[in-house]
């Protein structure tokens, strides 16, 4: 027992980073509460490194696997705290505009609806929160027993709409809803099919999945897939993504669109090793396509940024299920799910740390002329969405070369093409939104930025730049 | 002595690019001296190499191209002749135009030197490529010495054309290059041609000709020399005697034994010298601008040295060239002295310009004596020794090359004719009757150089013939051919002071249009010009269409159809059109489901979902995995 | 063994029935109190089959519950007893289709699919083996299903605390 | 020492990142190219032997069979030389006169810009010097993304909207060709994208139709960006639209990286299938020529033109790889003509770079590079006609100067192969002389007449004085003076640089006849 | 059939019948409170599918750990609903998902 509370000792890290933060924050007087920030982010930290120095293996009586792809998810998840943690330092209430908006009286426009004082402590509350749901998205990661999938899916996706409700405006309300909902009706949905698996094979651990064969596990497992798709942000449980990223803060749609789908994504392709007879592969491939196609058409027209970016990430999401659903053809599909993942994480942050520092400006035409202003937030923002696309030398442009390498080795060509079509087709709107970005722009006197976002921002640019360098460090997975 | 060949090749085109890089717009004695220095030099180096040569063999100066095939350039028989010729009219002609104020500048010496030092090589080039480089040079550097008065709106488009119809032509000279390769020609030697696989020899030989022919104005190519003497007058001298028009001559002498093994190359080549040296004759007789009948006449000459290459009289072809060479430099800068005095060049103008002006009258009748070849000067030799090589077979080519020979005693007697009447020209008396106005002087250069060229002028063919290097011809051909330029010159002389009016109106028509060397010139607008220009206008629109109808992004999908329908071209219009609305709709169509109503949400889900489900049944049912 | 049949078929239906009266009763407090009826009936299915724990938590979690949420309907809710008669409902002819096809194919599934079925496990106490379970291999489920409360507990209070 | 020289730019353009002073940002940047010209030179010196000199190869992402890969041999050292001269040139053009003029009044714009050429040459000289296709396509791709900077920020015109296109074009291309690159390396038996190994492997060997993909999605990248008639529609409105440096890197860079693929990649690794397609490109490049040689013909603007110029230089690439892909004509010919294909690459470079910059410097005297806007040029502007003037004549294939090395070689080499095709695009050696000497009869000669803001005598502002003629400054007159000098050096003595290339256009074409 | 069998498929045809009127209730129901119910009795019909598959003994422990999962995910599920209603009540005085509805597209 106390080899498998070692083995799980960044988990416990983070939810301890939980607790004592909570226990700290609720002492703290509102309104001033970084230190609680300051633990999670020390937490996390420390999680992070025990995650790559700690022991790996079975543990809880193989309910749970430590191996390089749960580890990958620790770290990545734990640096996703990390980056959330600091960007949510530039707001000391999340419901209202950002703390150096409010002395101006020409300055721009606040995001929230009105940006009172409050007594409500709700740095705490956010940080606890994250860090609640980065554990369940950390055990989501290395479940290997349904029961353990399932309370880790309400635990990564429960607090998040908590979280998405902390802004308390009405969009954000509304947005806490959506996602309340489809959380919870996909996440039940998870659960029928746990009990229908179950029933069917009469224990719950994955090996003991192996042997199934017929229709009927097929269905057990897409609906255990659809509470996974549903954290995962894909196709068809994404409806909440665009209105849930659209309806909160940028930092939120940072947090909504990164650490549960982490996590969701090893689970599924843990799921779809874990029963041979069931064509899962085929579905997800599906799936795929689907997501990738729908995120991009959808994002074509949209004038907000949010909403453009949520869709992105349901087109990302189609990618990302590529290497998921060539699980079985080729060894390259775990590398490069890995590997496209922890891009993805830092690329889509950097972009929404872009958001981030400017949260006044959320709409298309408020970014013209960005790049005469702040060159800095416009170099970032260009690297964040041109690695979007996938191009080098982004890190997503690894990725995305290891998706295609792996379709074409797993004798899925027709993939690869459809990935290579939709990244064309990405173009379009990445372009429209970084044309506006490097035009000369109308003379605004002032164009406040959040400092740690530009930060974080830059920060993130920079490793998505030599992340792809790094890549020498990673030993052949 | 590759020291010396690399010297006699690199001294003129080094000196010339100083000047033109460094020193293009100075003026006056430093540049005319370093001009001087150059051309001299140059051309001792090439007698030295000319008297070298039978001593020392044949000196080769190689550059690498690349590895196995090489620019050679090597000082043969030929050569070492036509050097020295260059050489030394090259000098000539720049001692002339020393004598010239405009041409006193460092960007006209400096091409001037470009140019000799490119036909230099040219008569000195082993190999093809070789012989292409500064063949092609030649044409450019003719382009920068027609166009020198560049501020004369008519220099462009006449500088032009001379360049254009000559590199048009230049192209068969590549296709003849890659055929020689092709045909495995050790190294792409001249020597070696004819010994090419024969299933190539005929592309070569027709790259050849063509190319040569280009560069010679022969006929059908032969509209731009017109056109090229709107160029100074040392330019003109420079291009019809030893040089660029020459060239063409060369190229085909060197390639002689390979037009003869195609079996019909030698014999086109033949025809088309003959039938140039004819038809050019004959529009050099109906001139009344003097450097327009010493063109045309240039043409009909080189067309009978074409003509000797043809068929196979190289030997007398050569020597033709060297004394037409020297003839027509003489010519051609007596006809520039007096344009520099008397400000004309039209005959009617230029009566009695000789009497009025003798040191250069004279030496301008010795070489148009020479020109129509009377007996003894050089080109009774040398014509005749062409003529010798005609086969006897070929009665026609004999017939054309003797009626070109009394063509040109004719344009030679009419040029001789006018310039020694008695002064009655208003131009020459109203110069010389202004008051206040110091009469003028053809520069003491001009004379200068006229009166060193009097003496090849006239002797170089009976040298040539003593020394061997021309061969004698048959003396009854000799004397034949004496006796009809005499009659032919004679007559001309008698028409001229008694002019027999034809009443004919259509007479009239004909000459002025032989005078417009048949509209040659002009032709080539209508007949290349036009119609590239014209497809380059539709290959324009039809590339300013293809940028449009390739689809773009859907974002620029509008703006594109609109310039598409701008193109008239209402059905890509249409289809691209249709393209960006497709996307549009698969757009929102994608947002459809983004109702924004949570219930909605759930029953779509729910339903795909389903569906997906129902596919694992199937799907497992049937039995895929 | 015969009487089982009838019991859980009698529940059963009483279950269903219930449940379905849930959604076209006019009233929400009816509405909850059919919902905790329905939950009873099931929780009675589960002592019957002899898991008396957690029948019984199930019954009694679900009347707490269901007193909650009317103290909830009457603090908040337009129309919580009915007064004013109105049906707050949209898409009905859609979601019966969905709910017909699911109860359907489910029902297809049920019958068809050969669940193992060894016999009813008569080994020790269920409440010891689910506790062993609970405290062994299943403990990380705990764990997490822990801190998941913990979240609700925070989520709801910040999402759901006053403002001022 | 290579990895160096693509790393020594992005090392400046970081230290630069602070400094907003225009003179140390130029100046760095111009010591930067000259120093990258040195180790051009050194590099370029270190290659003989057959195979890669400076060759590194260390194992980047393993587990996808990428590495990174660097070496030299005679095909990419004549190109990294040039690539370096050009960067060279376009610094010493971009010291120009004062900054108000291209509204650059914010030194941080001179920072972005000159932070984009920093960049464009690191990724230039690593595509050049790039042994493995993944880190070939990350060059390729991010040149263009730069370059799309460069238009949209610093072009004029429609800048955006050609930018975009340019993007659009070369982009989608670059990810056809990443499917090629990628099928390629999945067809070893382990996958790998070093060049070398997958020359030795030739691994779509005997599968007919795999291989013909293959080769069709790899050419088809680069023939976008080459530009090859019908999918160059994107070059002209980039070249108009780009600021003059841009263009020059553009056209003396960024096209060679399309046909420097062709012998790099698609003939050594994909022999049998290039083969099959060797007539396509034969043809593809003969219209090319042609139409690029006509349009540029018709065209009113220098910079238009000589774009369709650039159509119509690279077709006789296309033509000379194309040849080599024909094993009737021998093996000298062919590799004459893949030795005439890159010093075309080397020599366009050059000249193009020449005349983009001298379009670029009327378009800053009078605001127009309209051809019929500028008459009588030589006497105001006697700089500029003569450097003109040779570039033009450098360009239509002049003896005495690069541009005659390699088409000789090209149609020569070409012909035994491909004799019709060779002989019709010969023909476009005339219509080029034609358009050269249309345009230098247009402005050379003639009456003086210039446009109104070339007349005006400008004002002295900022640190650089701005003359008062309108001719080249003695910088740009360095910078097109380097390239034609370079140029003029090949033409006079093509030894230098066919020593190095024609062993290694020797290997590629015995390795095409596999 | 087995009696075990029959009152396994007796139960589970219950379930099935208890999910399908949830889901009728989720998709249909205006209120958010009704909507919650609606998810409720998906989770009862699963408690009942998970107690027929403990009692029939293809899964022993499990079972009946998936019912103490369920119990609470119950719980859990439903005090979240409250809370999101109640803010939703405070933010915009509704409590009805149709009137939630500004975020779309």
């Amino acid at each position: 027992m106390t080899a498998d509370v070692l083995t799980l000792a960044p988990e416990a890290l983070v939810a301890l980073g939980a607790v004592l933060g909570l226990a700290v924050g609720t002492w703290l007087p509102p309104g001033r509460e970084g230190a609680v920030r300051g633990l999670g982010v020390l937490f996390a930290v420390a999680a992070a490194v025990v995650a790559v120095v700690g022991p790996r293996g079975p543990a809880f009586d193989g309910t749970y696997l430590v191996d390089t792809a749960t580890t990958v998810v620790r770290v990545v998840v734990a640096g996703a705290v990390v980056v959330t943690l600091v960007l949510a330092g530039d707001r000391p209430d999340v419901s209202g505009g950002p703390r150096l908006t409010s002395g101006g009286s020409g300055g721009p426009r606040l995001t929230g609806d009105e940006a009172e004082p409050t007594t409500a402590r709700v740095d705490t509350a956010f940080a606890v929160l994250l860090q609640l749901s980065a554990v369940g998205a950390m055990l989501l990661g290395g479940a290997t027993d349904l029961l353990l999938l399932a309370a880790a899916v309400l635990l990564a996706g429960l607090p998040l709409a908590a979280l998405a409700g902390l802004g308390r405006d009405g969009r954000a309300t509304e947005a806490a809803l959506k996602y309340f909902l489809s959380s919870a009706l996909f996440g039940l949905l998870a659960l029928t099919g746990t009990t229908l698996l179950l029933g069917l094979a009469g224990a719950t651990a994955y090996p003991a999945l192996a042997g199934l064969t017929g229709p009927a596990p097929a269905v057990g497992m897409i609906l255990v897939l659809a509470g996974l798709l549903m954290a995962a942000g894909a196709v068809p449980a994404h409806f909440w993504v665009p209105d849930a990223v659209d309806g909160t803060s940028p930092v939120t749609g940072a947090v909504l669109t990164t650490t549960a789908k982490i996590g969701a994504l090893v689970a599924v392709w843990r799921l779809a090793l874990a029963v041979p007879a069931v064509p899962t592969p085929l579905l997800v491939a599906i799936l795929a396509v689907a997501s990738m196609t729908l995120g991009n058409l959808a994002a074509f027209a949209q004038t907000s940024l949010r909403r453009l970016l949520a869709y992105s990430t349901v087109s990302q999401v189609g990618y990302l299920l590529v290497p998921v659903a060539l699980a079985r053809d080729t060894g390259l599909a775990l590398p490069t799910l890995l590997g496209y993942l922890a891009a993805y994480t830092v690329t889509n942050l950097a972009v929404f740390a872009v958001l981030a520092a400017r949260p006044h400006a959320l709409e298309i035409g408020e970014q013209r002329g960005l790049a005469r202003r702040h060159p800095g937030l416009a170099v970032a923002l260009a690297v964040g969405l041109l690695g979007l696309v996938g191009t080098p030398p982004t890190i997503v442009f690894a990725g995305k070369l290891g998706v295609l390498t792996a379709a074409l080795d797993g004798g899925a060509a027709w993939l690869g093409v459809v990935v290579v079509v939709n990244s064309i087709a990405s173009l379009v709107y990445y372009l429209r939104w970084i044309a506006p970005v490097f035009s000369a722009g109308d003379p605004v006197l002032r164009d406040p930025v959040a400092p740690r976002a530009r930060v974080v921002a830059l920060g993130l640019a920079v490793l998505s730049v030599v992340g792809s360098v790094a890549l020498v460090l990673v030993p052949t997975l | 002595m590759t020291l010396l060949l690399a010297l006699l090749l690199a001294v003129p085109v080094l000196a010339g690019l100083v000047l033109l890089a460094a020193f293009p717009r100075a003026t006056g004695a430093p540049v005319v001296a370093a001009g001087g220095v150059a051309a001299v030099v140059t051309s001792v180096l090439a007698v030295e190499l000319a008297t070298a040569r039978p001593v020392v063999g044949v000196p080769v100066f190689v550059v690498p191209l690349v590895p196995g095939i090489t620019f050679t350039y090597a000082v043969d028989g030929l050569g070492a002749v036509l050097a020295v010729t260059v050489a030394v009219v090259g000098a000539l002609v720049l001692l002339a135009a020393a004598g010239e104020e405009r041409l006193r500048r460092g960007r006209f010496v400096g091409a001037v030197l470009v140019f000799l030092g490119a036909m230099l090589a040219t008569v000195t080039a082993a190999t093809l490529p070789a012989l292409l480089a500064p063949w092609e040079v030649m044409g450019a550097a003719s382009w920068a010495l027609i166009a020198f008065d560049r501020r004369d709106p008519a220099v462009g488009p006449a500088a032009g054309r001379a360049f254009l119809t000559t590199r048009s032509a230049d192209v068969g000279l590549y296709v003849a290059t890659g055929a020689a390769l092709a045909a495995g020609v050790p190294g792409l030697a001249f020597a070696e041609l004819a010994a090419a696989d024969p299933a190539w020899t005929s592309l070569i030989a027709a790259g050849l000709v063509v190319a040569a022919l280009g560069k010679s104005a022969q006929l059908p190519f032969s509209g731009w020399l017109s056109g090229a003497m709107i160029g100074p007058s040392p330019v003109s001298a420079l291009l019809h005697s030893a040089t660029m028009v020459a060239a063409g001559a060369v190229l085909l002498l060197r390639s002689a034994p390979l037009l003869a093994t195609t079996g019909w190359a030698a014999t086109t080549v033949a025809w088309a010298g003959a039938l140039t040296a004819v038809v050019l004759g004959l529009v050099a007789c109906c001139q009344r601008d003097l450097k327009q009948l010493l063109a045309a006449s240039t043409c009909s000459q080189v067309g009978l040295m074409v003509l000797g290459a043809g068929v196979g009289a190289s030997a007398g072809a050569a020597g033709l060239l060297v004394a037409h060479a020297a003839v027509k430099a003489l010519l051609f800068l007596a006809a520039g002295g007096w344009l520099a005095v008397l400000r004309t060049r039209a005959l009617p103008a230029l009566r009695g310009a000789a009497r009025r002006h003798p040191a250069v009258g004279v030496p301008f009748t010795v070489g148009a004596v020479a020109l129509a070849g009377v007996p003894p000067l050089s080109l009774w030799w040398t014509k005749d020794a062409v003529l010798t090589g005609i086969p006897f077979g070929e009665g026609g080519l004999a017939v054309a090359a003797l009626l070109a020979t009394v063509l040109s005693a004719v344009s030679a007697t009419r040029a001789a004719w006018f310039v020694w009447r008695p002064v009655r020209s208003p131009s020459i008396r109203r110069g010389a009757e202004q008051p206040g106005r110091a009469r003028r002087h053809v520069p003491v250069a001009i004379t200068a150089a006229l009166a060193v060229l009097a003496v090849p002028a006239a002797a170089v063919g009976a040298v040539g013939v003593a020394v061997g290097l021309v061969p004698g011809a048959d003396p009854g051909e000799l004397l034949t051919t004496g006796v009809v330029v005499l009659f032919a010159a004679a007559a001309t002389w008698a028409l001229h002071s008694r002019p027999v009016r034809l009443r004919s109106s259509l007479w009239g028509r004909a000459a002025a249009r032989v005078r417009g060397w048949l509209g040659l010139e002009a032709l080539t607008g209508p007949v290349v010009g036009t119609p590239v220009l014209a497809l380059a206008g539709l290959l324009d629109r039809a590339d300013a269409a293809l940028g449009a109808a390739v689809p773009r992004a859907a974002a620029t999908v509008p703006v594109l159809a609109r310039g598409v329908e701008r193109h008239g071209e209402r059905r890509i219009a249409a289809a691209v059109d249709r393209f960006a609305t497709g996307v549009r709709r698969l757009g929102d169509l994608a947002r459809r489901p983004q109702t924004g109503r949570q219930h909605q949400y759930y029953a779509q889900g729910v339903i795909a979902i389903g569906v997906l489900a129902a596919v694992a049944v199937v799907v497992v049912s049937a039995g895929v995995r | 063994m015969t009487a089982l049949v009838a019991v859980v078929g009698a529940l059963g239906a009483v279950a269903v029935v219930t449940g379905l009266l849930v959604f076209t009763v006019n009233s929400m407090a009816r509405a909850t109190f059919l919902l905790l009826a329905s939950f009873v009936a099931v929780g009675a299915v589960l002592i019957g089959f002899g898991l008396g724990y957690l029948g019984t938590v199930v019954i009694l979690m679900m009347t707490i519950e269901m007193m909650i949420m009317v103290v909830f309907m009457v603090m908040l809710m337009m129309n919580p007893a009915g007064l004013m008669p109105m049906t707050m409902v949209h898409n009905r002819r859609g979601s019966w289709a969905i709910a017909l096809v699911v109860f359907g194919l489910l029902t297809t599934g049920v019958w068809l699919v050969p669940f193992p079925t060894p016999g009813p496990a008569a080994v020790g106490d269920p409440t010891l083996a689910l506790g062993d379970a609970l405290m062994g291999g299943q403990m990380l489920t705990m764990m997490t299903l822990g801190l998941a409360l913990l979240a609700t507990i925070v989520g709801t209070v910040a999402v759901a605390v006053s403002r001022r | 020492m290579l990895t160096a020289m693509w790393v020594a730019p992005l090392v400046v353009a970081l230290l630069l990142v602070p400094v907003t002073r225009r003179e140390v940002l130029l100046g760095a940047w111009t010591a930067l190219a000259l120093l990258e010209v040195v180790l051009a030179a050194l590099a370029w010196s270190g290659v003989g032997a057959p195979g890669y000199a400076h060759e590194v190869a260390v194992p980047w992402i393993p587990a996808f069979g990428v590495g990174y890969h660097v070496g030299l041999d005679g095909l990419s050292a004549p190109l990294v030389a040039m690539t370096a001269l050009v960067f060279l040139a376009v610094a010493l053009y971009s010291m120009r006169g004062d900054p108000a003029q291209d509204g650059d009044t914010d030194p941080r714009r001179t920072r972005g810009y000159v932070l984009l050429f920093l960049g464009l040459e690191a990724v230039s000289i690593g595509l050049f010097v790039a042994l493995d296709l993944v880190l070939f396509f990350v060059f390729f791709d991010v040149s263009i993304v730069l370059m799309y900077f460069v238009i949209a920020g610093w072009g004029s015109g429609a800048r955006a909207r050609s930018a975009l296109q340019f993007f659009l074009y070369t982009f989608i291309g670059s990810l056809v060709m990443l499917l090629g690159f990628l099928s390629l390396a999945v067809a070893a038996p382990r996958p790998t994208f070093d060049i070398p190994t997958l020359a030795a492997l030739d691994p779509l060997a005997g599968r007919g139709v795999a291989g013909v993909l293959t080769v069709a999605a790899i050419g088809i990248g680069l023939a976008i960006k080459t530009p090859v008639w019908p999918v160059h529609t994107w070059l002209p409105p980039a070249h108009t639209d780009a600021p003059a440096a841009g263009s020059a890197v553009l056209a003396a860079v960024l096209l060679k990286m399309g046909t420097y693929g062709f012998v790099r990649i698609a003939l050594p690794l994909l022999p049998g299938p290039w083969r099959s397609v060797a007539l396509v490109a034969v043809v593809l490049g003969v219209v090319s020529v042609l139409w690029g040689a006509l349009v540029a013909l018709a065209q009113r603007d220098l910079k238009r033109m000589v774009a369709y110029t650039s159509v119509n230089h690279m077709g006789y690439v296309l033509l000379a790889v194309g040849a080599a892909g024909f094993l009737t004509a021998g093996p000298e010919a062919r590799g004459l003509a893949v030795t005439g294909a890159t010093v075309q690459m080397v020599s366009h470079g050059l000249i193009t770079g020449a005349l983009f910059l001298l379009a670029g410097v009327l378009r800053e005297r009078g605001g127009t590079s309209e051809i019929a806007a500028w008459s009588g040029v030589a006497g105001p502007m006697p700089r500029f006609s003569w450097t003109f003037a040779v570039a033009a004549f450098a360009s239509l294939g002049l003896p005495g100067l690069s541009g005659f090395v390699a088409e000789f070689s090209i149609l020569a080499g070409s012909l035994p192969a491909v004799p019709v095709a060779a002989a019709v695009a010969a023909l476009g050696l005339a219509v080029t002389a034609a358009l050269f000497v249309r345009a230098l009869q247009s402005m050379l000669l003639g009456d003086r007449h210039l446009p109104r803001a070339a007349e005006r005598v400008p004002p002295r502002t900022g640190a650089f004085r701005r003359p008062a003629s309108p001719d080249l400054r003695i910088t740009q007159t360095a910078a097109v003076g380097l390239l034609l000098a370079a140029s003029l050096a090949i033409g006079l003595a093509p030894g230098l640089v066919t020593a190095t290339i024609a062993p290694a256009a020797a290997t590629v074409v015995d390795l095409v006849s596999r | 059939m087995s009696t075990t069998e029959l009152v396994l498929r007796l139960a589970l045809t219950a379930a099935a019948a208890l999910i399908a009127t949830g889901l009728y209730g989720a998709l249909s129901q205006q209120s958010v409170v009704m909507i919650m119910m609606g998810l409720e009795l998906v989770v009862n019909g699963l408690l009942l599918a998970a107690g027929a598959f403990w009692w029939a003994g293809g899964a022993p422990v499990v079972a009946s750990v998936l019912i103490v999962v369920l119990v609470t995910v119950m719980a859990v599920e439903m005090a979240m609903g409250f809370a999101v209603a109640l803010a939703l009540y405070r933010a915009r005085q509704v409590d009805l998902t149709d009137d939630a509805a500004e975020l779309a597209g």
